[in-house]
């Protein structure tokens, strides 16, 4: 361990933005099943939970984790609340301009779930369905593109909600036809409920995620590239995986 | 300050153009407003007589539904109206009706604290004289007591009014598309906060307008006074 | 004749508590009919307590009150003996009008609803019927002038006036008084002893608490003097103003001057 | 009915295993609405003495920034100053200390219009005798009324307390994690609404303990009536 | 050499205005010093307007007020046209002290604080010496056993002896009372006339509104007859009330009688 104490000496030095050995990781910690809380309501697990304790560790620093709103990280980011967000956070042009995005750590696609029986199949076959999105997520950006430029779709059946935890209970309870959301997070939900719901549809483009910096804190980028090529060379990215995403789950990114 | 300022004229045509978008989510806002208060001013009268009820059951009874819909966040209302009845088998299907049960029940609940106070504050006098003239403890409400009432049940209901009308910027935690929400997906889509200037002024006229006709209709009540 | 007839009021061994506080101990008193009485005493004496017990608008401990010989009330510890049909009971106390201090006008009626609102809700008289009886007795106390102003445009005399044209619309057969001139201006006080003193002329039973001695002196046949809930002394106005025997009268009235 | 009493005896283990997590979150809940309102109510003084101050100007100010904060919801103040002041350059770093200036604000305007109430139901003739005896009004204001106020003062005051407590559900919008921040993670984490039960149970507890407390004070400060 | 002295109070065509309604009509008076005037009058005659105007709780329209021959007000269209310094004016408004109606105790102060809160932080006097002077006020007015009580534990008659004590506490040199016992129950009356007649006789100049016409024929130097905001006739108690010219001054005593 004696080890560890210069290696976090090191870092200290290296990137100014790392204090007293601790990588602080913001996130919103209601997205199962890459942050949430296990259901003791104080446990965090999750995907992305489990990767930046592995990158702290082998970066030699302590992994703290720092609950953030969605719509906000890259203010938070920005502010210098915490050192890097690993929220399930898609890579778009957007955020690469005001921010650093890393290279995607895994891969993902936007995805429609939906009850079997109701024949739904693509974006296509949504007029006149309500569908459910996380509020400021690509589900939701997806969705409000399609609607402003295809008069078929109505605005106002979008139904944006604050956490995707509710727009699956709306499909559940059948008040919504349709959640688009990304794919991880669909075979989660569905897990057990295979016989009632489906993922009826996946986007062409792939939206991988990728970890979101402040502008100027390349250094910190390099070493987080490094340590992720790393952890998928020696199989501690697939073992995370595997045990979030279920064994046939393919998520490995292009690196 | 000069920076906000600056971004609000080069902003300018943006902001004309949310308006006429958040007018429309303000009529949502309105109408569970309402919708509401009506429903809710009929459920507390009958609360408010309960709870002066000399009925003891009746008394307890509506004293906890007051206390517990005065004693627990709207927003937690809200949600246990809309996920957690599903739970019991209960699914209310229409966003807008489980919005108004919530308000309606919460309001209820506040306006017969509201009453109550109305009544009692009318002087015991009033009671007794009616009293000494024959009549009943009902007429001598319904003659006497109750039409003194009105006049000061005006500003407390036009406040719980105004109260339900900001607090109906919580039903766009169940994906109800009010002024409150609408803003937000402004924000978000436009990745500026621009918009809360428009949507605080309508608030503002709302809350405006109806503060003015308060006083009106309160002025128009005390002709006797 | 008259002295056949059963008292209009009397009460027997009338107590009354507040929790602890012994406010009115064994009242004993009668009213005949056609009589006017005069309760006298100093503030706190328990006047105003005697006078709502006989219209039940305070119940008392113990004790019996007989209207017109009939027994309303005989209670002991709280508890009401007599079980009277609610409709008889109600009659008996119809019997009573009541006068207060504070007038308590209805604010939100006129002067002509004030003296109707009773008559047509509780009696059931037709509203025209009850109309022309309102006027006739707003006429009498001086106000037909007034008959369509709320009584916040009125003066505490002419208020006071109303009351007693509103408690006499129902018909009473004896009128309860309480210090019915203490909330008047000075000059405001004759207005109102004057329509009370036609009333006792007209034959009116009358049950008045009142500070106005000289009032007391003329017109009642009777005057009581309360002390501590209790009933200190009785006499003709000569014999407690001219000839005062209990101690805390004589104080009593020299206060007053 | 039945299935849920079934649901609950099923999950009482789990539901025990909540409270005290529930609790320590309760903790933010309770800690943001003491610093909110105690500032709250420093401000509020002067914006009362402000908005009834003959200093027109001042009077204005204090009536709009009143009117402001009244006539919005709480739930917007809280986003302005969360997401929109960072792009007018003030960024505020702890998303409690966001919380505690929109709430701080918001109960401010509130307790000012309270205590402006609370001053004018003083007697008028208590000022004209402080005046009479020689007193200025700075002098008499604190000598005379505000002293009497204060009783007047309990009983407003603390049901702004219990209103902030309540809406401190707010926050969770903005991820600054209290009792019902917390309480709807553990719905997400159980997928059950269960976890409700025990949060309205202690939203229940405070307002009730804060209701008896405040009957309690009251009676203490009537010595003299 | 009396009468070498300045009056205490002279007032020159005060006039006073609520809106368009005149309340005081060129009211000129003067309260020699040791003179004991009441002003009598119908309600709403303006006897009370005029004695909040001397001590500025209203602000007269026109016309001039002199505190022992120095100049206070001389107003125009509300305008006063004195400029006197803050303290200057303080000082001579100090010279008046007041008593209401309803008495305007501290109830949130102890009787002996009630007393000594403004000798202390007006006067700046130390406490143990506005103590001291406080306990002589409060036994002058019979009190001495209520020192340490609040107010709403005193009956009313208690509370205006211990008001009277408080404005004498400032020392002033003439006592306003603006009807200091219609308040109260009729047996309570007796005891602050009482003080107020001591207080005549220790030779205090005393300025009071009151409807008790036997305090003013025993007491009073000279009444004042106000009617409709004008001094309608001034006299020695004889004249006004054995000899009254004014026919509304005749009708004014038949109603009080
Ligand atoms: N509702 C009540 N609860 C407790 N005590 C009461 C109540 N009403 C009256 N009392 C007390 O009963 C006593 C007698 O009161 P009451 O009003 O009958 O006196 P009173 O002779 O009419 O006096 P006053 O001349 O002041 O009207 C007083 O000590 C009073 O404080
Ligand atoms: N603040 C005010 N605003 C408007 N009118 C007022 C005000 N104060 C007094 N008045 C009016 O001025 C007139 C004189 O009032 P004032 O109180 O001086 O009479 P008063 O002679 O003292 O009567 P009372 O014997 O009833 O005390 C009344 O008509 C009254 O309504
Ligand atoms: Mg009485
Ligand atoms: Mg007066």
């Amino acid at each position: 361990s004696s080890d560890k104490n210069s290696d976090t000496s090191k870092s200290d030095s290296d990137i100014s933005t790392i204090k007293n050995g601790v990588l602080k990781i913001g996130m919103e910690h209601s997205y199962p099943p890459l942050e949430y809380l296990d259901e003791d309501g104080t446990t965090l697990i999750g995907f992305d939970v489990e990767l930046g304790k592995a990158i702290a560790d082998k970066l030699g620093l302590e992994a703290e984790f720092i609950n953030n709103a969605f719509d906000t990280i890259g203010e938070a980011l920005n502010r210098d609340e915490f050192d890097v967000a690993i929220s399930a956070i898609s890579i778009t042009d957007a955020r690469k301009e005001s921010h650093i995005m890393s290279k995607a750590y895994i891969e993902n696609k936007i995805s429609l779930v939906t009850a079997k029986d109701k024949g739904i199949n693509s974006p296509d076959d949504l007029k006149g369905k309500k569908v459910a999105v996380q509020r400021g997520t690509t589900a939701d950006i997806y969705m409000t593109e399609l609607a402003e430029k295809n008069s078929e779709y109505k605005d106002s059946d979008i139904a944006r909600y604050d956490s995707v935890m509710n727009c699956f209970e709306e499909i559940k309870n059948g008040r919504a036809d349709a959640v688009m959301v990304d794919i991880v997070v669909a075979n989660y939900y569905i897990g057990e409920d295979k016989d009632s719901f489906t993922i009826s549809w996946q986007s062409e483009e792939p939206e991988p995620f990728g970890f979101q910096l402040k502008k100027g804190n390349e250094a910190l980028l390099e070493k987080l590239e490094k340590v992720v090529d790393e952890l998928y060379a020696d199989g501690t990215v697939e073992t995370i995986a595997k045990k979030y995403f279920g064994e046939d789950a393919e998520i490995a990114a292009e690196r | 300050m000069s920076e906000f300022w600056q971004a609000i004229s080069v902003n300018f045509d943006k902001i004309v153009n949310w308006i006429p978008v958040l007018l429309k989510s303000t009529g949502t806002t309105l109408l569970l407003t309402l919708c509401s208060v009506s429903a809710g001013l009929v459920v507390s009268v009958f609360l408010a007589l309960g709870k002066m009820s000399k009925l003891k059951i009746l008394s307890k009874l509506c004293s906890a539904y007051i206390f517990f819909f005065r004693g627990t966040p709207l927003l937690m209302q809200l949600f246990v109206v809309y996920y957690g009845l599903p739970y019991m088998g209960i699914t209310i299907d229409s966003k807008f009706f489980a919005a108004f049960l919530a308000y309606a029940m919460n309001s209820s609940a506040y306006l017969a604290e509201i009453i109550r106070a109305a009544i009692q504050s009318i002087d015991k006098g009033q009671l007794e004289a009616a009293k000494s003239l024959g009549m009943s403890y009902p007429m001598a409400m319904r003659l006497i007591i109750i039409p003194q009432s009105i006049r000061r049940l005006i500003p407390p209901i036009g406040n719980e009014f105004i109260m339900i009308v900001k607090d109906t910027a919580l039903v766009s935690s169940i994906a109800l598309v009010e002024l409150s929400g609408k803003t937000k997906d402004i924000m978000i889509a436009s990745s500026s906060p621009l918009v809360f200037v428009p949507a605080l002024a309508i608030y503002l006229l709302i809350t405006g307008v109806f503060t003015f006709i308060l006083n009106r209709l309160e002025k128009r009540f005390s002709v006797y006074e | 004749m008259e002295n056949t007839k059963a008292p209009m009021i009397q009460t027997v061994n009338v107590c009354k508590n507040f929790g602890s506080l012994e406010v009115l101990k064994n009242v004993s008193l009668t009213v005949e009919q056609g009589e006017v009485v005069c309760i006298i005493g100093p503030s706190g004496s328990g006047k105003s307590t005697y006078l709502r017990s006989l219209n039940h608008l305070e119940k008392i401990t113990s004790g019996k009150i007989y209207i017109e010989g009939t027994l309303l009330d005989d209670r002991e510890h709280g508890v009401n003996k007599v079980k009277l049909p609610k409709e008889e009971k109600n009659q008996l106390l119809l019997k009573m009008g009541m006068v207060f201090q504070r007038f308590h006008l209805f604010p939100h009626k006129t002067v002509l609803d004030n003296v109707t609102i009773a008559p047509i809700n509780v009696k059931k008289i037709p509203k025209s019927q009850a109309e022309q009886i309102a006027r006739d007795l707003i006429k009498r106390v001086g106000l037909s002038e007034k008959v369509d102003v709320y009584p916040s445009k009125l003066s505490g005399g002419q208020q006071q006036r109303v009351a007693i044209a509103r408690a006499l619309a129902m018909q009473p057969e004896i009128m309860l008084f309480d210090e019915p001139t203490s909330a008047l201006d000075p000059e405001l006080v004759g207005e109102v002893l004057a329509v009370m003193k036609q009333l006792a002329k007209d034959g009116m039973t009358m049950f008045v608490v009142t500070h106005e001695m000289s009032f007391a002196r003329e017109v009642a046949d009777k005057v009581v003097f309360m002390y501590e809930g209790e009933v200190a002394e009785i006499g003709t106005p000569t014999e407690i103003f001219d000839n005062p025997k209990h101690e805390k009268l004589k104080q009593f009235l020299n206060k007053i001057d």
